[in-house]
């Protein structure tokens, strides 16, 4: 690994800042001012892309769409079925995220593993996983994508290169960049998705982590969901430097920021960021974005006003590329409506799958813990 | 006096005692302008002021570390964590600092915090919101450990715990908060840290069993009792220091124990129990000291799953009788 | 059969590993290029070059996590911890990713990592440094926790470790890594987790004691030998899963039982191997169960006091004595 | 605290990046690259202080002189009773860096409090720490500063406002941070000076204390005693941007750099530094200093080249303050080489008070565990 060997280039460069600096100095600190290389930053905003400018087909691009919508109705749905008390525990909603999830999961490749918190159902259902599954898995039936094991905070398919759902705040961050480790150590070209909240860059997780794949060069992108809030705290309330993207300077890695609410930009960022990670150059991205519904289902939401949350509507990323596709004439209004007809029908039948799947058998609680099949837990 | 939930038993607690010493303050994610994500301090930053009532990030080893770094300094912190399940990010401020530092310094500083917030399960989390903490700080010398059963216990043992001088642990559960019970509003009311309370007195068998898990002892006390069997049940209120002598005293009495311990199995309340009354009252147990705790597998989600996880009252009946003899 | 020290007899388990499988690596601070802290990877950078023996900042936090996301991945990482003290930091991620997450995903992945690193007082080096941490890992559902007394059950379930999928917690002995004793050279000498070494059989009294604690009872028991009293000697040598009934089946013979353990007491492994003896040999019992643990303070620095607070060969003969009734 | 008011004025910057940026933006990363404000920085090098330019009196910069010297022999006699067994455990010395701890105790107020890792002598003694309660400590005498529990890494002197001497790497950082909130809670105009090494900045610890020092505007210098290496490690080869004082941007916090072998620029530093502070301005400040002896008494030290060891002697920060009182004629060579021997006279005394003081008493184990004086112990 680059961090341990004798050899590596980087040296610390202001050991002497450069000439007698005696004439200038007094006491008066404004007189010991510098300013060192500043960092690598980009920002993906305004762009100007078209699905043509990014190699997007019309197919893809309504399929990227369709996505969108069935994360949402997926979540409306889930909602909904909490209200009625089908489902229990914590349930953290992603609507107003989907051009992040969707954005990623098709700007980079289907085996780049993913790992996020626990607003993880987008992700999941971004990466292709069966809406079924994740609907009984809230449901906690035998045939949920955990098998009833984890919930809405644990969504796992591991086949889809889809690794959680974690629910200390903070805490994938690491398992992240271990994940990135292996793939640079089996080399298998691979970039890993790491994604967090704004709340949980304040995790000393997250700078532990953060500096390790700088260090060890590893094929990571760092992505850290900025909605406005953890919970009820706006992120200025939280960190004293609000622009989270800076932070990569500390670590003498690239930062960049992504507008969030738009698909193409999220695409775009991804794709080229994705691809320079692969190549040993890992990003801290802060992609800017917003959450509609509250933290969880019992929130309040008291820290905002309602003026806020309409002026973002505007923005909604599921609305922005139905206009898209409307003024491009890539689909027509009855199409998409018959698109959506077909989402609602998809989760409809998750719901129902759900309902019918079993409950967990009772000796299930001892599966899935150990490899070892005659581990003797104590009675 | 008035029925608070167990909330305001706790909200009125830290109030008096910050109305009381203008070095107390409060600090957690989302206590202020949140009111609490349990609700616990709604109210208080109107009270206090954002001097007191502080919101953080989300950086339970830094804010704990500040909160032991004030306490040093002569403040007297209560540090709120969203759930213990959280402290496991700040462990070592715990475990290295707060009970410690005071023995390091040759008794230089004390450290007069309390940290304080749910515990244990608390409905269908998962296995990582779900971890009784009990046995992990327990262990640990320097710490004191309270984890009370009602409101009433709450505010006097929360309100001792603000003006003890070492640094203390307030197990909470989370889904107690909503719970209801008389409350004094004696001015100076404060419970004795380490005394156990005697809830219910019978001669047949002794169920010790702390915070929410004294309801089931309660429950399967008054079924036993239906059938015959009276029992003594035992809130030691205190885990650390554990008011043993409590138990010795009755199991002399009714030669029979039981431990109700929502901890992981090994190495748990129960186990420290057990082990000290063998030791204590070898000659007077009339059968082998039972336990009813979780089992020994992380906490699942599926609602079947997690009732057969977590003790019962029908476990705890169970395990009365089976020292008993009877089934 | 060679003689090695501990640490050596750990080098040959990891080395041995690592050429048989390309997946297996050792990462931690100090571990290449200053040949290890205590130098049990000594030569190993050398051998196995920078891609497979990784130096780690002082990121206790980052490194766990790192190496529980290689090994979701199917890597087999073995995560040098300086010491067990340090791993304070990053409890978080052994408690709620190692230990838990094939549970919440339901089975897809597995952790096969295994986290090892020196346990336990070594000497005067104060309360932080001291701890011995089986109490809390042993505690946790999802993990193996290991800790050996002697070179060769370290090679040979060093290597079991390492080739198994679950995590495992190895507790080395920073005292006892100059340790020598003969360690086997057999090509695929494995040791089996989870089983005790019954290490002298004797028919007055079972001493069970693991890592460093084991040689106080050996000795303890030969003095005991020379005063007539013949004791059974029990190395667990795994601490979860624990091996309750080669105990059980030694106490049914000796009907009295002991337990060395230099944890802190209030919950630790002698507690539990109490409860469970207790209850499964209560009629077999003709005296109570003693422990003989570290005292209930923090360590201290001064060498009288440490050798105090330290549990001793005196103290375990007199623990033997007091279940034997005799003087 | 100004983490918690709804005022608080800083808001993120970047939410849309200036214009429409369309025309430039490309498939090239560069194309995005863009460059927020810079930080702000200072640097205290080669400033061409004098003792008179800094308002320092000569009896002054013979105390601080003497104090250095004091550190210097202190720990060359602990090493010396290290290797006859007199005392044991871990045994960290600070020699080399003995301008960082005089020239930030005099430069700043006598009560201003101290919190530090285990490399702790130097610190100790320059917050006037009696060698006697030093030395007694480290044979683990009751007369010790910390009643013979600590240890070399537990020094505390609390009359003194030192605060320890703590043993976790990176764990006394958020404790300092507590301290300065103490200091700013009961408006005392105290500032907190809180060390730690290269090593240390690697702790997720570090990361969250920074950012609460920032956020809650607390008088605090957080103060990286870089002495190139953690045990046996480069910083470069542990912090992927090997400048430490660039991680002040990621708290928008002043980042400082000092050169450590000058105690003029030390002080300097420390005094303006920390005067900004008590203002609710902390700073990070990268000293850059170096380690004479090994990490602790058992380091081969494989690390290092003799020559490097070498050239940096040539820095010696002792040597350095006597060269200048000579040069400046502030003291005769025998008015030095007396006051040389008054401190080993010092130390010697110190020895021999420490080999006289008794050792703890047993029962003093269960004392300054609890205030609490009845505390039922498990026996
Ligand atoms: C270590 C830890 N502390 C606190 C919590 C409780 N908690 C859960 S989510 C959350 C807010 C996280 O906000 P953010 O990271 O911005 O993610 P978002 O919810 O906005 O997706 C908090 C405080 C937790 N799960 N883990
Ligand atoms: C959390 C933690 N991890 C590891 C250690 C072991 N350790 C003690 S000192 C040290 C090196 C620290 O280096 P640095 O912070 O640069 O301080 P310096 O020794 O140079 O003063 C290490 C790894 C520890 N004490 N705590
Ligand atoms: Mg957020
Ligand atoms: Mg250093």
């Amino acid at each position: 690994m680059a961090g341990s060997t004798k050899t590596k280039a980087k040296k610390p460069t202001v050991k002497k800042p450069s000439a007698n600096k005696a004439a200038e100095a007094s006491h008066n600190g404004a007189a010991h001012a510098f300013a060192p290389e500043p960092g690598d930053f980009r920002r993906y905003f305004d762009s100007g892309h078209t699905h043509e400018s990014l190699g997007i087909t019309p197919e893809t691009l309504l399929d990227m769409y369709r996505n969108m919508l069935l994360q949402r109705r997926f979540e409306e749905r889930a909602a909904q079925m909490y209200g009625r008390q089908k489902i229990a525990g914590f349930l953290h909603l992603y609507i107003g995220q989907e051009a992040v999830s969707v954005g990623s999961v098709w700007g980079t490749r289907p085996d780049d593993p993913i790992i996020t918190a626990y607003r993880d159902h987008g992700l999941a259902l971004a990466r292709g996983m069966s809406p079924n599954a994740g609907m009984a898995e809230l449901y906690g039936k035998i045939d949920g994508c955990s098998r009833g094991k984890g919930g809405s905070m644990h969504f796992f398919d591991v086949d889809k290169s889809f690794y959680g759902g974690h629910g200390i705040v903070g805490g994938q961050i690491p398992v992240g960049v271990g994940m990135a480790f292996a793939m640079k150590y089996k080399e298998t070209g691979g970039c890993c998705l790491t994604y967090f909240g704004d709340g949980a860059i304040n995790q000393g997780a997250f700078h532990e982590a953060a500096n390790l794949a700088s260090l060890y060069k590893l094929p990571v992108l760092l992505i850290v969901e900025n909605n406005e809030y953890a919970m009820g705290t706006a992120v200025h309330r939280a960190s004293a430097e609000p622009d989270l993207y800076k932070q990569a300077y500390a670590y003498d890695m690239k930062g960049a920021i992504v507008d969030g609410m738009d698909l193409f930009e999220v695409y775009h960022a991804m794709q080229e960021l994705a691809d320079e990670a692969r190549e040993g150059k890992p990003a801290l991205v802060e992609v800017r974005t917003y959450r509609y519904r509250g933290h969880s289902m019992s929130d309040p939401q008291k820290y905002r006003t309602k003026e806020e949350l309409e002026a973002k509507k505007d923005e909604d990323p599921i609305l922005r590329v139905k206009k898209y596709l409307l003024d491009n004439e890539l689909a027509t209004i009855e199409k998409l409506d018959d698109l959506d007809e077909s989402v609602k029908a998809e989760v409809m039948a998750a719901v129902e799958f759900a309902e019918n799947s079993p409950v967990p058998e009772i000796e299930t609680m001892y599966e899935d813990i150990y490899t070892q099949s005659d581990y003797p837990f104590l009675v | 006096m008035p029925e608070l939930q167990l909330r305001e038993a706790l909200r009125a607690a830290m109030t008096e005692e910050m109305e009381r010493d203008e070095n107390v303050f409060l600090m957690g994610e989302e206590v202020a302008e949140y009111d609490g994500a349990y609700k616990v301090s709604q109210g208080m930053l109107e009270q206090f002021g954002a001097k007191r009532i502080i919101d953080t990030p989300i950086s339970e080893n830094g804010f704990a570390g500040l909160g032991i770094g004030a306490a040093m300094m002569g403040l007297r912190p209560i540090i709120e964590f969203m759930t213990w399940n959280f402290t496991f990010v700040c462990f070592d401020q715990i475990i290295s600092n707060a009970a410690k530092v005071r023995y390091m310094s040759g008794g230089q500083v004390k450290v007069p915090i309390v940290f304080r917030g749910g515990n244990g399960g608390a409905g269908q989390l998962g296995a990582t919101h779900s971890n009784s903490v009990e046995p992990f700080y327990a262990n640990v010398p320097g710490l004191k450990v309270i984890a009370p059963s009602n409101p009433d216990d709450a505010k006097g043992l929360l309100k001792s715990a603000i003006r003890d001088d070492d640094p203390v642990l307030f197990l909470e559960s989370e889904v107690m908060f909503g719970m209801k019970g008389e409350v004094s509003d004696a001015e100076d009311y404060t419970l004795p840290i380490g005394k156990a309370r005697i809830a219910r007195e019978g001669d047949d068998v002794t169920i010790v069993a702390h915070s929410k898990s004294y309801w089931l002892a309660m429950e399967a006390a008054e079924e036993l009792g239906k059938q015959g069997y009276e029992a003594t049940v035992i809130d030691p209120r205190t885990i650390r220091p554990f008011d043993f002598n409590a138990v010795v005293e009755s199991v002399l009495k009714t030669n029979r124990l039981v431990i109700v311990d929502e901890s992981s199995p090994f190495g748990g309340i129960a186990s420290e129990v057990a082990f000290q009354i063998q030791s204590r009252c070898f000659d007077h147990l009339d059968a082998p000291i039972a336990r009813v705790t979780t089992r020994d597998t992380p906490a699942p989600y599926a609602k079947n799953l997690l009732a057969a996880w977590m003790p019962s009252v029908d476990e705890v009946i169970e395990a009365a009788k089976q020292v008993l003899y009877v089934n």
